[in-house]
């Protein structure tokens, strides 16, 4: 398994894992079109043809055995530079009086787009037949690597928008509480619009004044900041890189935006350098896998597991399996991470 | 001049078969010695009104207010407040009081809610979609405020009311610059069968510590800059409040449903705004607009021994006296020359002699012809 | 009847010395054949107007438009826009145009900057301090607003521009249920001596990229939406505008000064409202307090050779139909039985014989009682 | 030079410290009622005679030899819990149109009170004549110091504020262009007002709704998020342990709010424990301070620099002198941290 930069070549393996990602993943809609754009737009970043502020990232995990694709996932260079990015921001509001006695801070809502140009992390999908020998790691972690190897490329920030909470039923209090006051669709049209990218009707409709949380049902208000049941394997994987909620919130559901500076993401701090090596078929082999690597050129990025650590040196020894894997020979540099 | 040369202003309606002479009833300013009658009344009413706390020091210095108002010379509203009481002569009873702020806001800001609507229109999606908000206003600050009535319930719905309710329009038809252009009639809200005003559980309460009963009296006795410290600062989204409260928004207090209706009748209209905790309508009028304003008229007076006054229509009748204003209710029967006879009680009640102007209006109220919001809902 | 029977209705005061017969001048709706004219009009209104683009499709669009709402039934105001010409018949050529829209905001919302004055109160401080803003609104979208008026520079300041002006009163004074009970007219805002608007340049212009004219006329040609999703949300506290900026605000274009003045004469009362790009004034008022439309009055028709007119006030005199309305001005000449005198030619011109009923309004405006600003201000 | 917990009897030194600070020094006024209050409020927080959430720990720098006060500073457990706490928020608001091919972000300034509960370091001063000998260092770190060593004491987050620009006449170009519009006030007053936590009036008079920066003449949004140049090297202490700008700006002169993680805080994560043996007078001895050490005990804490490390064992060998300095002997643990 590898990962790599997207190919136009991949059409029909992108549309067939579009059918398989379902609802609630909006930005990958089953449409031939929407995916060949998205496509184009890739190549063109990894290529360096659209100014770094521009680029989307859009990376596959390939069997690269079967040829198949077993998943993808994306790096948007910086958010909101081409349709606004909302976001609302719970804040704190002091009301006090000296003369009651009282003093109490209430929570609110400001809508806001302060995440505006900063990086995200977002789009991973791993279908199900792949989920096992830590592909899902695999695909999430190769994107601190490459924004380590290209740092320059990427803002102070980045962040990944988690999915909120819903009930068993697929309903999201949040936005029955609130959105649908002022959205008149259902939750999934909304949704589906802003995946989409078209954005404006957010700016039109949302409510422009901030929001007093007590004034939600107690439902509402615990969805602040709350993410699905689904998604709480890749939050964990995140605050463990060092992302932290910092009380950005989804306009639509209400689920948690957690961030971090670039440079403080422990993969990205954590990551080092090694000299390629290629040895013995028969090097030693972890049972299970512990470091990932990370090939240095863009256009041609590949990451993948490999089967132990670099020496004292900072040599990694490949074997040639793994060096063919990576399309790297003795003498080439690797970026490499224990996790 | 015979009984049969004297005439009442004809076509107006009867109001009331309370009404015998009506020579019982006087409206002046409240006295010191008025003190524990005011306390009584505060105590009594429903609800309990924020601006008549039954709280001893703050009513003596009410009764000290009004006074000082009253002796000074004013050329134009300011932080005045006029307290008038309803005196009851047959029983030698204060059975009830009533007030007027010269300035709502004179000394405090006056902050009401003002509802409003937002139009959010997508041309993405083709739609537009209103939305209805509560935002915090003072731009009733400036208005003359009628206030703080509180009547014994056993002369409630009879002319006892209508006079202590109007005596004040015929105090600020005399003296016009005391007052702003436009009147406010601040009514209780509503409240639930538990005495609870929902749209104080559902607002207020989220904003204070202290109960809505708590903070009602606070505001009635303590300066109410709190208010803008504390309550929200930003327009509330009504789809965001609970049905109760929104139901709540303007409806006034079930004991105040008769009062609200004769002052629409008298010409006020429904605001835009409303209390900004229990939701209770606050209405307004252009004083010009005023029914007792524009149907009240000076006549001399004529003194005519009590058997000899014709039956005529009931009519409020004030003197000229700004200290010793008095208004009572006769009979709005004039002479051909347009002398309103009053019997010589009635007259020395008012003091006045014969010759004296008195402001007159009809008791009753005129048909209304245009009751409606003026397009302000 | 002799000549001396006839008269004029008296007390009215004379409209200039350019009204000669006044049968020169008429007022209609557009026509497809007015193309030309109105774009030449469009282009050389002064300043450049938003809600008149010189752009050949828009406003054939608009004649079209014009002319569908003159054909409907409509029972109350929509988005319809009504649009006029002013023909010299003199010269035989259009000289002016003039539009209502029935409802500011039908189409899109009819955004203003609305001017409030918030009270910030300290108690810890014992002051009170009043800081002015300007907020987003749309309340005026529900008015009727008289709009898009330009006129050939060589008529300005004489009767034709009053009756370009005040002939869509004499309309919507016939078709009442059309239009709005509150009518507005918006105002060109003022401009520096190198024609930018510092109000634009303190505000607008740190939204767009686009400049005040770009804008100006993209407000003209397109949706307004942008508007919302743009302009700044949440008030704008003028202190922290420059003082060019704050000096605009509610202040029109030199050239429409005396425009301005003669509709506050009209009964029009500036408004808390301001354009959001340049700040110009709005004006409003209840329909019913116009003068042209509180004096206008029906008298049948009386056509009497031209020679024989009396030399009465002149007025505006207007027909009874719709699509095919026709203002113009003539003398008040009544007869003692209240018929209205007109030429032969001027009844022709508009289309009605003897014994059908014309509207009429003195041209010139009775004395203004109370011009002021309503205290909205 | 040793810095311990405020005592009583240092009430006279302290009121001739609050005499030398000067303008602009709001939060130790030359007012001996209100020193003793402060000293009071701060024994009774080091003696842990009120709530983690209420104290204020005051510290003083002390000569032990000339038993002159040199310095002080100080850590408030938690911020806004007696009185607001406000800051305005620079935060960005999405202003779009497709139809107008336009899309930008303002900047607007958010009245705040987000930091409402977080720790915050404060009031540092040192005497001219003790400006030497790397005091200022141990005056503002021992602060790091003491909140690892009581770490549960504290919240998530410490912030610092920071004094902002004025013209070399004294004047806040921020306050000019801004508050001054809404506190009829000199700037000095408002300053004075909030220095003594008598800040109701800015609840009262503070513009409620955002300021759009575009509309604040460019000297003005020049100050926002700028230290006054005598700050500037305080600001790239904390800077350097960590501390950053989130955006938050003092509301009066536009200076910037720093803040971090407190587990994140550079001198917090870096400190170890070590057991003291107290050795030799003749100890081999740095020439320039490199080590600070704090003792363990709250109301007795101390914290002093010491002449070197501790040896591979994790034990640090102390002269008598720095031993008596520092109130341990052998025995006793002592938190290090090498700066």
């Amino acid at each position: 398994m590898r990962l790599r930069p997207i190919s136009h070549s991949d059409i029909d393996e992108l549309q067939a894992l579009a059918q398989e990602t379902g609802v609630g993943f909006t930005s990958l809609p089953d449409s031939r079109e929407f995916l060949v754009a998205k496509i184009d737009k890739a190549v063109a970043a990894f290529e360096g043809r659209v100014p770094a502020e521009e680029r989307l990232y859009f990376f596959v995990l390939e069997d690269e055995e079967s040829g198949e694709l077993a998943g993808c996932c994306a790096i948007e260079a910086e958010v909101g530079r081409e349709t606004p990015f909302y976001h609302y921001r719970v804040g704190k509001l002091a009301h006090s009086s000296v003369q009651l006695d009282l003093h109490r801070t209430i929570d609110t809502l400001f809508l806001s787009s302060d995440h505006t140009g900063d990086a995200e992390v977002a789009s991973l999908f791993l279908r199900p037949a792949y989920r096992r020998d830590r592909n899902g790691t695999l695909l999430s972690k190769a994107r601190w690597l490459f924004m380590a190897e290209f740092r320059d490329c990427f803002p102070a920030k980045v962040l990944a928008e988690m999915r909120g909470s819903f009930t068993p039923e697929g309903v999201s209090p949040f936005w029955e509480c609130l959105g649908s006051h002022f959205f008149p669709m259902e939750f999934k049209q909304a949704d589906q619009l802003t995946g989409l990218g078209q954005k404006s009707f957010i700016g039109e409709l949302m409510p422009k004044y901030p929001i007093y949380t007590p004034f939600l049902p107690q439902a509402a208000r615990e969805c602040i900041g709350q993410v699905h049941e689904h998604t709480r394997p890749a939050l964990e994987m995140l605050k463990k890189e060092g992302l932290r909620w910092e009380g950005y919130i989804d306009i639509f559901d209400g689920g948690p935006t957690v961030e971090a500076y670039i440079d403080d993401v422990r993969a990205i701090r954590h990551s080092q350098s090694a000299k390629v090596e290629v040895g013995d078929t028969h090097l030693p082999h972890a049972e299970r896998h512990g470091w990932l690597a990370a090939t240095t050129g863009m256009a041609d990025f590949r990451c993948s597991w490999i089967g132990r650590g670099p020496d004292a040196e900072g040599v990694i020894t490949l074997t040639p399996t793994e060096a063919e894997r990576l399309s790297v020979s003795s003498g080439d540099t690797l970026r490499l991470l224990e996790t | 001049m015979t009984e049969q040369s004297m005439s009442a202003i004809p076509g107006r309606q009867s109001a009331g078969a309370d009404v015998r002479g009506g020579g019982n009833l006087l409206v002046r300013p409240a006295q010191s010695a008025d003190l524990a009658a005011l306390e009584r009344l505060a105590g009594n009413a429903t609800p309990k009104l924020t601006n008549l706390p039954a709280h001893r020091d703050r009513l003596e210095e009410r009764i000290a207010r009004s006074a000082r108002a009253m002796e000074r010379n004013v050329d134009f509203p300011g932080d005045e407040t006029y307290t008038f009481v309803l005196e009851d002569l047959d029983r030698g009873e204060i059975v009830g009081t009533a007030s007027i702020r010269a300035q709502a806001g004179a000394q405090d800001v006056y902050y009401t809610y003002r509802q409003e609507t937002l139009i959010h229109a997508s041309q993405q999606l083709n739609l537009r979609h209103e939305v209805q908000t509560l935002s915090l206003s003072h731009e009733m600050s400036e208005v003359s405020l009628l206030c703080a009535l509180s009547l014994d319930s056993r002369y409630r719905g009879t002319s006892a009311a209508t006079l202590l309710r109007r005596a004040r329009l015929m105090f600020i038809a005399q003296y016009p610059e005391r007052f702003a252009d436009t009147l406010g009639v601040a009514f209780p809200g509503y409240l639930d069968d538990a005495g609870e005003s929902p749209f104080w559980a559902s607002v207020g309460r989220h904003f204070f510590k202290q109960s809505y009963h708590e903070i009602n009296l606070m505001a009635g006795v303590r300066s109410k800059s709190f208010i803008a410290e504390v309550m929200p600062q930003f327009p509330l989204y009504l789809p965001l409040l609970t049905p109760q409260a929104r139901a709540a928004i303007g409806r006034e207090h079930v004991a105040h449903e008769q009062a609200l209706g004769e002052m629409l009748g008298e010409g006020f209209v429904r605001s835009r705004h409303v209390d900004i905790f229990d939701a209770g309508p606050v209405l307004r009028a252009e004083r010009a607009r005023l029914r007792t304003l524009s149907h009240c008229g000076w006549h001399p007076v004529r003194i005519r021994p009590e058997d000899s006054l014709p039956d005529a229509e009931p009519a409020m009748v004030a003197n000229q006296q700004l200290g010793g204003f008095r208004c009572t209710v006769a009979r709005y029967a004039l002479t051909p020359t347009g002398q309103l006879m009053l019997s010589p009680m009635q007259a020395d009640l008012l003091g006045v002699e014969e010759g004296r102007a008195v402001l007159v209006a009809p008791l009753a109220l005129p048909e209304v012809e245009d009751a409606l919001d003026e397009g302000e809902l």
